[in-house]
């Protein structure tokens, strides 16, 4: 179920450089919303919506929230608005993960600056699920790092960044062989992260999560297609995704 | 408040339709309304075969505007009478198809095999698509070749032909004459212009195919333009489009001399903008002084030379 | 960083330049900035005789952009060369007369006219102003009278000729090429799109003159398309405009083949924009790893055909 | 001399129906305007700006005032903006009412709808002047009057309002006959009223001020002409005018 909603913003925090989290109110999108999946919010001026995903969320409060970076001219404009404004937003879109098999596994999640805000609403709907969380988060710098204890939280967090000015230094690939066995993964970041960790647990069942340029957001217009792995077409990462499974779709 | 519209095939509740590439076959924006409360629905352009479209970034902003190349995606006709008509059908609202082919044989073939399902209420070709160029685009910039595939695809239906001219031409007067005397029904206008951005990080055009089409609020004015010089040459009706976004954006349009409106862009921002502009039309019409939508049709038109220079 | 930029007549410490029409003859801008920070200045339109214009209103809001029908108003050259031209010659910047005329001897007779002062640097060809029908619009949208009124123009002058090219056409690359091949020194492009906007309550066009040009950053994708595909197929120069309002937009201008750019519209808006974009330009170049204007020019372009949909 | 400057709303009151006061500050703008000149307003999200006029000011607190109502898209924007925020302004533009022979003489004030805020701020300079002042305020209805007891404070006022809900039922030169004599009159408003007071008073010697639709606003851009009566051309009304001599110009 899809809705177009008004969300009004609780809560703004700066969590890590130019990078800020809003807590929204809607109880339509906390009772529907499942890990993975992304709001499509409405800022004013522009003409297409801008995607993000939902970072966490509390049913009983009817709580949202969303952790977004700065990085055009988009996100500058939604982090002038300021708590008790209200945002339009359709919601929540697209297909998220699929944790029914996760029950006492271990699970490994990847994530690559906004690419791991999902990765927390999923990490804590796996461990209610009774799987054992294993963290990789990726930053380029120490200023960038948000969401370090929470992740801690839910279990062995290993936070890497470019310029090793926090954590281990280097990609989110140069940690994998840390952080010991696992049944599968969950990973969201750049695409070329994504390439790399699929090329490299490509013997391990897992899950990516994508981005592309969106126009609609619900499947209408076929802005944000994929091509699938076996060559026969195109996926749509707004319906069809953003999650998909790593041996689904081919990342160029 | 007399909403209703009566066009060729097109017996319309209101004048007020999405646009085609805009609302896929309708199922997504279903979930958001009624779908019978709409005028029509123009589907997404359909050739003979699947086609895959282009690479990805497809779309792009643009102020008061967007790109698109998504270079025509669509299952192929049958599919499309297959899988998709039937649910369209299921609601009380006009049907329009719409054509898109890369050769005149392709244009014929697609409008006959609609010919095959009994809910199809019109046909709109698009001549005009930009961003498909084997060919295509030669139909949408020269008359004759406009004129030669519409008289070829009236041959070959016994559906309405509505003609989606481009804006990208030096005379759009010539091509909507040229169709209109091939023996097309109505015209409907315009599709985008062709433009492009240019991604600063990486030094290349934004869009994966270089150049995209230019919808949005930001072509309204060439929309506007076109479409009352049109009006004043020809005597088929004229469906408008072009970054209409409100229901005073109808009357403007109405105005200038279109005789219903279709909603593209806009559906992106607003998912329910065809129903609360279908809600809200009445107001303006009464508060501008109309009583239907006919009465306003081409009633901004000066029946002067278009130019008062002074000197 | 180094920001100067050398073309045909025009040894410029800066490619910005405000765009003609849109920045009178520089007096009133003078008083926000000194104008010896400009790259050039573009002079408004200048005909053989004074031209009062058109009705008012001659201006209208749009999405992003503005219409306008001003209508060519302006002193005369001689009035223009007596009274207007000594004053942009006290500023350290180059000048550029831009001509417009509605017969080609008018054109001829203008430029003329410039070679009687030494202050002017270029002249600019207006083949292409939607708001003068007698026969101006018809230069800028048909390669054979655009490449005549060039040719004329450029055996009564011996400064160099910048042609104004139109957006209006379904080809601009043939009227580039035809120019070009007339002796063109360098092309300026684009001028305005023709548009229309309605007035609702009077139920009439909202610009007097019905139509007008339609400038702003609404038209700035398509300006970047056409230079794109223009820069490709000619190798004269192009000053770019259309929409331009950040040193970011001049950046995409110049990878899309601009060499220098001009600023209309966006001086109503700030009348500091082309100091302040000057000012930003070396950031912005530094940013995307840049050392000099002309490192960039043309950087975007992919040289390959523009088409990759994938059927 | 022109500036393009910030100003800082101060106090934001509605002073009638859709009709906003706004006192702004900035000592440029509050030492250089003279009485009919006005400011040109960015609007965020618009390109162009929108003319407003001085309605009063104070050059030792640097406060500007203006008095506007929402007509469209423009005013509407600039009715959400809220005290603490700044504007960003144009001005002091125009040539504004000539004060100087006005000394000791009676001086008549028309205005109609927003044509009456400059006069405001002219009638008070006009009483610095020992002028003696008689004002028609014409307006729509009673729910549109604004400024009423500011006018009175002046000098004699009369009031119209085309439906006759308040003061005197309808048009300003309805009342011409009652005000008695006067020197020279003042007048700004909708072109229908400018045209019947130029009629009406046409032995009088008299000011009038117009409104145009604008593009730069500084006389660059040719957008905003009037035709000269003498059939000679045209005049700019944002920089030759607003106020030009009633016989000056040719109203259509
Ligand atoms: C499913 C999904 C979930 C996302 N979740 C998050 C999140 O939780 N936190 C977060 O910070 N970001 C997230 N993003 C990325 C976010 O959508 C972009 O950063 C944002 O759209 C940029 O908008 P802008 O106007 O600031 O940038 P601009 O570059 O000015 O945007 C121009 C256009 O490009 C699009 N665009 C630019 N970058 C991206 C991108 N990476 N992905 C998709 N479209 C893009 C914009 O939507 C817009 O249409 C997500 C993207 C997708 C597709
Ligand atoms: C010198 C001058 C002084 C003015 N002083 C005042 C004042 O003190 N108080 C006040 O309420 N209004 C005043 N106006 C009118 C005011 O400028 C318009 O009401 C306003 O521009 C409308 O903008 P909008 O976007 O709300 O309306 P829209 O109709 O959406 O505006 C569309 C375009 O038309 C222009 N426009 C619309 N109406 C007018 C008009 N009457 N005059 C000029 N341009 C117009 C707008 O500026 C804009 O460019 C003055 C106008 C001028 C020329
Ligand atoms: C994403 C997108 C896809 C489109 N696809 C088609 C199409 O398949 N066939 C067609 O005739 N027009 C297509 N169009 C053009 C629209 O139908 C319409 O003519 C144009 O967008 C102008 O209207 P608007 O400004 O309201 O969007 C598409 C437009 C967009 C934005
Ligand atoms: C008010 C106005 C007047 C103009 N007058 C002229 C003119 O006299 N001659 C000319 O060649 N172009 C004229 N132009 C076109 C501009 O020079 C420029 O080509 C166009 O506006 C696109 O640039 P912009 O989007 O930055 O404004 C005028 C534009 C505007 C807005
Ligand atoms: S954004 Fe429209 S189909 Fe995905
Ligand atoms: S608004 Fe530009 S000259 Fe008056």
């Amino acid at each position: 179920m899809i809705n177009k909603v008004n969300m009004v913003i609780q809560k703004k925090t700066i969590v890590a450089k130019g990078t800020l989290e809003f807590v929204l109110k809607n109880d339509f999108i906390s009772h529907h919303a499942t890990p993975g999946q992304f709001l499509h919010i409405l800022i004013d001026g522009l003409t297409l919506r801008r995607p993000v995903s939902i970072t966490d969320l509390d049913k009983s409060s009817g709580e949202v929230t969303i952790v977004f970076k700065i990085v055009g001219e988009g996100t500058k404009k939604l982090a002038t608005y300021e708590p008790r404004q209200s945002i339009d937003v359709i919601g929540p879109l697209g297909n998220g993960f699929d944790i029914k098999d996760t029950h006492q596994k271990t699970v490994l999640l990847i994530g690559g600056g906004i690419g791991i805000p999902p990765l927390y609403h999923l990490g804590k709907r796996l461990v209610e699920n009774d799987a054992k969380i294993i963290s990789i988060l990726g930053y380029q710098t120490k200023e960038s790092v948000f969401y370090e204890r929470e992740f801690q939280a839910l279990g062995d967090t290993y936070v890497v960044t470019n310029d090793g000015t926090h954590g281990y230094q280097g990609l989110v690939t140069d940690v994998l062989s840390k952080v010991g066995s696992f049944d599968t993964f969950y990973t969201c970041g750049p695409t070329p992260m994504l390439k790399a960790v699929k090329e490299r647990l490509s013997n391990v069942d897992g899950s990516i999560s994508l981005e592309e340029r969106m126009g609609c957001g619900i499947g209408a217009c076929l802005a944000c297609v994929i091509p699938t792995s076996d060559g026969e077409g195109y996926r749509k990462i707004c319906q069809d995704g953003p999650v998909f499974h790593a041996k689904e779709v081919n990342l160029s | 408040m007399n909403l209703s519209v009566n066009l060729p095939g097109l017996s319309m509740k209101n004048p007020i339709m999405p646009a085609s590439g805009c609302f896929g076959f309708g199922h997504e924006y279903s979930s958001f309304f009624d779908l019978s409360t709409l005028g029509a629905v123009m589907m997404k352009s359909a050739t003979k075969y699947e086609r895959l479209g282009n690479p990805t970034p497809r779309v792009a902003e643009t102020s008061s505007g967007m790109l698109n190349a998504i270079g025509l995606q669509n299952p192929g006709v049958v599919k499309i009478i297959e899988s998709e008509v039937p649910f369209l059908a299921t609601y009380d609202t006009c049907v329009i198809a719409n054509i898109a082919g890369s050769s005149v044989e392709e244009y014929e073939y697609v409008a006959k095999s609609f010919n095959q399902t009994d809910h199809v209420d019109a046909l709109e070709l698009n001549i005009s698509c930009p961003n498909v160029k084997e060919g295509g685009i030669q139909f949408g910039t020269d008359p004759y070749m406009a004129a030669y595939v519409t008289e070829t695809v009236k041959k070959a239906t016994n559906l309405p032909v509505y003609v989606k001219l481009s804006p990208n031409v030096t005379d759009i007067v010539a091509i909507a004459k040229a169709v209109e005397s091939a023996g097309a029904d109505g015209l409907s206008m315009i599709n985008t212009l062709t433009g492009m951005r240019m991604h600063l990080p990486s030094q290349k055009p934004l869009i994966a195919n270089k150049t995209g089409g230019l919808s949005g609020p930001a072509i309204k004015p060439i929309a506007i333009r076109m479409i009352y010089e049109v009006k004043q040459q020809v005597s088929i009706p004229i469906i408008g489009m072009g970054g209409i976004a409100s229901a005073e954006d109808v009357l403007e349009f109405i105005l200038a001399g279109a005789n219903a409106v279709a909603i593209g862009t806009a559906n992106f921002n607003n998912p329910l903008i065809c129903p609360e502009i279908i809600n809200e039309l009445p107001n303006v019409l009464n508060k501008y002084g109309f009583n239907s939508i006919n009465e306003a049709v081409g009633k901004g038109i000066i029946h002067e030379p278009a130019d008062i220079s002074s000197s």
